[in-house]
């Protein structure tokens, strides 16, 4: 169930980034779908009320073991959210430069391009 | 801005770089890391950045000392991986904790992680700090576009 | 717990449905914050602190960008939707995805058990076994970010210094310099 | 075999070191580009014949990243590095044009980092981060002039990229929540024993949102909308790069791997595979006929000769793959010594439409004899190399029965030899403009680069000898058509 609200979420952010007009939208549209995918990623890692996986000295050992959640989704959310934070800034670097070259935010009066 | 946002920044700003050094420094054993530190203190600085203008917040960190400082962590992160494979234990070996694994969970025990938390910390910082003085001082009039960036002049 | 989570699943996808959809720009903005804060919340709740710090803080940073490109005098807000083109693709798009959701989201294996406890050679029980006596690293997300799995974090470090490098020269003041001597077009 | 990874840390340090290069220091950046890539065409060098595996952080491979070297990945890693050497001597003088040396030579071997991270990986996960190093820095470079159609172009082809990269990062997400691993080796043992594709839905909808993905990084036809714009509108050397290397390091190349090698071929797959391809031959060269704008016309010809490579390869027979990584590398390099051609055509007259050109012939010498190589090999002329490659994967359509597709690519050849013959004509034969009396012919770094390219053109056709061919192009079609089976052994090992 929790998986298909995932799916609905990276739709929304298709939806956006393929029929928007603003190009503020379509970077929204953007960074919806990329946190649909980190959502899903840390979802898959997550085991019945499970613990952080971190190791302290008030839990034992093994007991932490048996009921400790998985790192490794953990690990590549961590990077992918940078990874969009860096994509985010370019993309809004290029938005900031199309301002000030057309205008306007709206991606169909800036056909300096033929198809 | 201000006059009293200026003074509450300057407070707040004490408290997110002690929170953010803290991050980095038990980012192995405390949720945490290079990552969430890095960060942290980027958005400290980009908050005296936002109070005071990116002229003013020259003088704590300028941003050609910052780019600097951003190819400089790059080059620190690159040369901990390299330093593994010339001490010829491999690229990324953590060389520290193999030969002298410390008592565990302590502070600097865990070999190469802090360093390269540490590494990862100044590099997030310093870029997150440019991207920000850099759109900052995008000025736009009316009509076209005067960059009002700082960069060098070609 | 999951009932939780799919509350806020749900007022997630409401908030990303309205930021997609809005007329005026910064409410669109300032919905799209609350998605992030609501997904940070969810990585609370799936236990993972690391990463909702870190999504925290990017979201502040991420809010400050996009009301930076939003707030203007002169910015006429411009919405709706793109010519019959794009509005073609979407559909062709989100059928795909609407077949794909049925088919597969049956055979995927509930939340609750991980691919860890399912596999038993996944590589994540190693970490989370040996990950403080060979890496020292009692939090085990950073023994495998920087010790077992460093490489991709080296990677991921060239790609924020890549996005800023890209941001810097894309907004220097003079792009071109005038061809020197060559027959003037 | 320990020094596998300098492939990657060579380009990343010196990316970093040109960003530190100030401004007056432009010169100080080209001989730092140029020693770069001479590393690099030493380190292909040096590790010729080569099989192995690294275990990076000295951890076994499921736990641990491992970059694998085998004959494929070598024969990717040595077209790389070849067009990389002859692209950074022509930016010397090049790049005079635009601003920020320093800046440029960064995000370059940014780029080209990106591509060998790509490339040397066996982990998914790795490969994707890799990926996303080689997009930003194109997305970046592609709009380094800051005029405002290479703006624009760039825009549409960082969303366009962003999405391809979501798409591929959900397929490592759904391989992972079902198999709990993302070395490829690991992967394809567990793929194997459940049975290949059709043993779960979950792999079938991996292996869609993989091929959308990779698809779109490599241009094929239903999502090579932004090819056209993005090349043409990045400065010449960079769109050689473009077209020559980063839509077959990141694209076709990881596509194979990921098909081959990890999830195995399977009929369906094959005939997607060669669908996509045909289309994209199709799409490509009768859109590229009607085309007045010289790099927008190779644009163009660059997605119909993908289209080419994709057919070969997803034929799936051995003698398909063998043809189509050799019409890879063929394309590698004739197409990126056009686009240095149209950049010098455009360094000395300004303007890339065809019709305002005629008889450079006399005023540019290099740069004419070079382009006719180049277009004669394009065109699938004997005595070149786009001939046999394109022979090869015609004869192995035919073996595979596959007549459709192989009338096909002789159709699409004949029309690629047309388009070629108009360029000529347009742009080197007949009278000389009376604009174009004062012309010269282009520095000399920029022709060196030229002849460079145009020899390896004519070297690489011996590649056909047989005792050639089964040193480098037998083993590397072999690491594919071997397929997920033998891949225990090829990637890292893992058991």
């Amino acid at each position: 169930m929790l998986y298909t609200l995932c799916f609905i979420l990276f739709a929304v952010g298709l939806f956006a980034v393929s029929t928007q007009k603003n190009i503020i939208k379509i970077i929204m549209g953007i960074e919806i779908m990329d946190l649909a995918v980190n959502l899903f990623l840390v979802m898959s890692g997550y085991r019945a009320d499970g613990r952080t996986p971190i190791l302290t000295r008030e839990v034992s050992r093994p007991e932490w073991l048996a009921a400790a959640v998985d790192p490794f989704p953990q690990a590549m959310v961590l990077t992918s959210i940078v990874i969009g934070l860096g994509v985010l800034a370019l993309l809004l670097v290029l938005a900031l430069r199309l301002y000030g070259r057309y205008g306007t935010y709206d991606i169909t009066k800036m056909r300096k391009l033929r198809g | 801005m201000s006059e009293i946002v200026r003074t509450v920044t300057r407070w707040i700003f004490a408290f997110i770089a002690t929170y953010g050094v803290y991050l980095v420094a038990y980012g192995h054993l405390t949720p945490g890391g290079g990552f969430a530190g890095g960060v942290m203190l980027a958005s400290g600085y980009v908050l005296l950045v936002l109070s005071r203008g990116a002229k003013e917040a020259e003088k704590s960190l300028g941003l050609r000392p910052a780019k600097a400082l951003d190819s400089v962590g790059a080059l620190l992160f690159l040369a901990i991986a390299v330093l593994g494979l010339v001490l010829g234990q491999g690229f990324f070996e953590n060389f520290i904790q193999k030969s002298t694994p410390g008592e565990p969970l302590e502070i600097l025990n865990a070999g190469i992680i802090p360093l390269c938390n540490i590494a990862i910390a100044l590099k997030v910082m310093t870029s997150l700090f440019v991207v920000f003085v850099v759109m900052a001082s995008v000025r736009f009039a009316g009509s076209g576009e005067e960059l009002e960036y700082t960069s060098e002049e070609e | 717990m999951t009932s939780y989570l799919t509350f806020l699943l749900v007022f997630m996808i409401i908030a990303a449905l309205a930021a997609v959809t809005m007329e005026d720009l910064l409410s669109a903005v300032i919905s799209l914050g609350a998605l992030g804060f609501a997904a940070s919340i969810v990585f609370l709740m799936l236990k993972a602190p690391d990463v909702e710090i870190v999504k925290r803080i990017v979201e502040v940073l991420v809010l400050v960008l996009l009301v930076r490109a939003t707030i203007r005098r002169d910015v006429e807000t411009v919405s709706g939707t793109r010519d019959t083109f794009g509005m073609i693709a979407a559909a062709v798009l989100i059928l795909l995805m609407s077949v794909f959701v049925i088919k597969v989201v049956g055979s995927l294996p509930e939340v609750g058990d991980s691919a860890m406890a399912r596999n038993a050679d996944a590589p994540s029980n190693h970490y989370l076994d040996k990950s403080l006596e060979e890496t020292g690293a009692g939090n085990a997300v950073t023994g495998v970010l920087l010790d077992y799995r460093g490489y991709d974090t080296l990677g991921e470090a060239t790609v924020l210094f890549a996005a800023v490098l890209g941001a810097v020269t894309l907004l220097r003041k003079r792009a071109r310099r005038l061809p020197a001597g060559r027959a003037e077009s | 075999m320990e020094l596998f990874p300098l492939f990657v840390a060579v380009p990343l340090g010196v990316a970093f070191l040109a960003a530190l290069v100030p401004k007056r220091a432009a010169r100080v950046a080209d001989v730092l580009g140029n020693l770069g890539s001479l590393a690099l065409v030493a380190l292909v060098v040096l590790f010729y014949g080569r099989t192995g595996a690294v275990h990076v952080g000295g951890w076994a491979p499921p736990v641990g990243i491992v970059l694998v070297l085998d004959p494929l990945s070598w024969f990717i890693l040595a077209t790389v590095s070849a067009v990389t050497l002859a692209v950074t001597i022509y930016s010397i003088r090049y790049m005079d044009r635009y601003t920020g040396r320093g800046k440029y030579y960064a995000l370059f071997f940014l780029m080209v980092t990106g591509m060998m991270g790509v490339v040397a990986t066996g982990d998914l996960f790795n490969l994707y981060v890799f990926l996303e190093i080689a997009s930003i820095a194109s997305y970046a470079l592609v709009a380094f002039g800051c005029e405002s159609e290479e703006l624009e172009a760039s825009f549409r082809y960082a969303v366009l990229g962003s999405v391809a990269s979501c798409f591929i990062l959900f397929g490592i997400a759904l391989l992972y929540s079902v198999f709990g691993t993302v070395n490829m080796a690991h992967l394809a043992a567990k793929i194997a024993a459940l049975g290949g594709v059709t043993g779960s839905t979950t792999l079938t909808a991996g292996l869609v949102f993989f091929l959308a993905g990779f698809g779109l990084k490599a241009a094929l036809v239903p999502f090579h909308a932004w090819l056209p714009d993005a090349h043409p509108s990045a400065p010449a050397p960079i769109s050689a790069m473009l077209s020559g290397v980063l839509i077959k390091a990141i694209g076709v190349y990881a596509l194979a791997r990921i098909v081959f090698n990890v999830i195995g071929l399977t009929t369906t797959t094959s005939y997607v595979l060669m669908a996509m391809g045909t289309l994209s031959m199709l799409f490509g060269v009768l859109l590229a006929v009607i085309q007045w704008d010289f790099k927008r016309l190779l644009a163009y010809h660059s997605i119909s000769q993908i289209g080419y490579v994709v057919l070969a390869i997803g034929l799936g027979t051995p003698l398909g793959i063998m043809g189509g990584l050799f019409h890879l590398l063929n394309h590698a390099l004739f197409k990126s010594l056009l686009f240095l051609n149209a950049g010098a055509v455009e360094y000395s007259t300004g303007t890339r439409d065809l019709q305002k050109m005629g008889g450079l012939r006399n005023r540019l010498p290099v740069t004419a004899n070079t382009s006719m190589v180049a277009s004669m090999s394009i065109a699938g002329i004997p005595p070149f190399n786009g001939f046999f490659s394109k022979l090869i994967i015609i004869v192995a359509c035919i073996e595979a029965h596959q007549w459709l597709f192989a009338a096909l690519a002789v159709v699409v050849s004949i029309v690629t030899l047309a388009s070629f013959i108009k360029v000529q004509k347009y742009v080197f034969m007949g009278s000389l403009g009376e604009k174009w009396k004062s012309l010269r012919e282009v520095p000399v770094f920029m022709c060196a680069a030229m002849v460079l390219l145009a020899l390896a053109c004519l070297a690489t056709a011996a590649l056909v000898v047989p005792p050639v061919r089964d040193a480098v192009l037998r083993p590397a079609a072999d690491v594919l058509a071997a397929g997920a089976e033998k891949v225990g052994m090829v990637l890292g090992g893992v058991k």
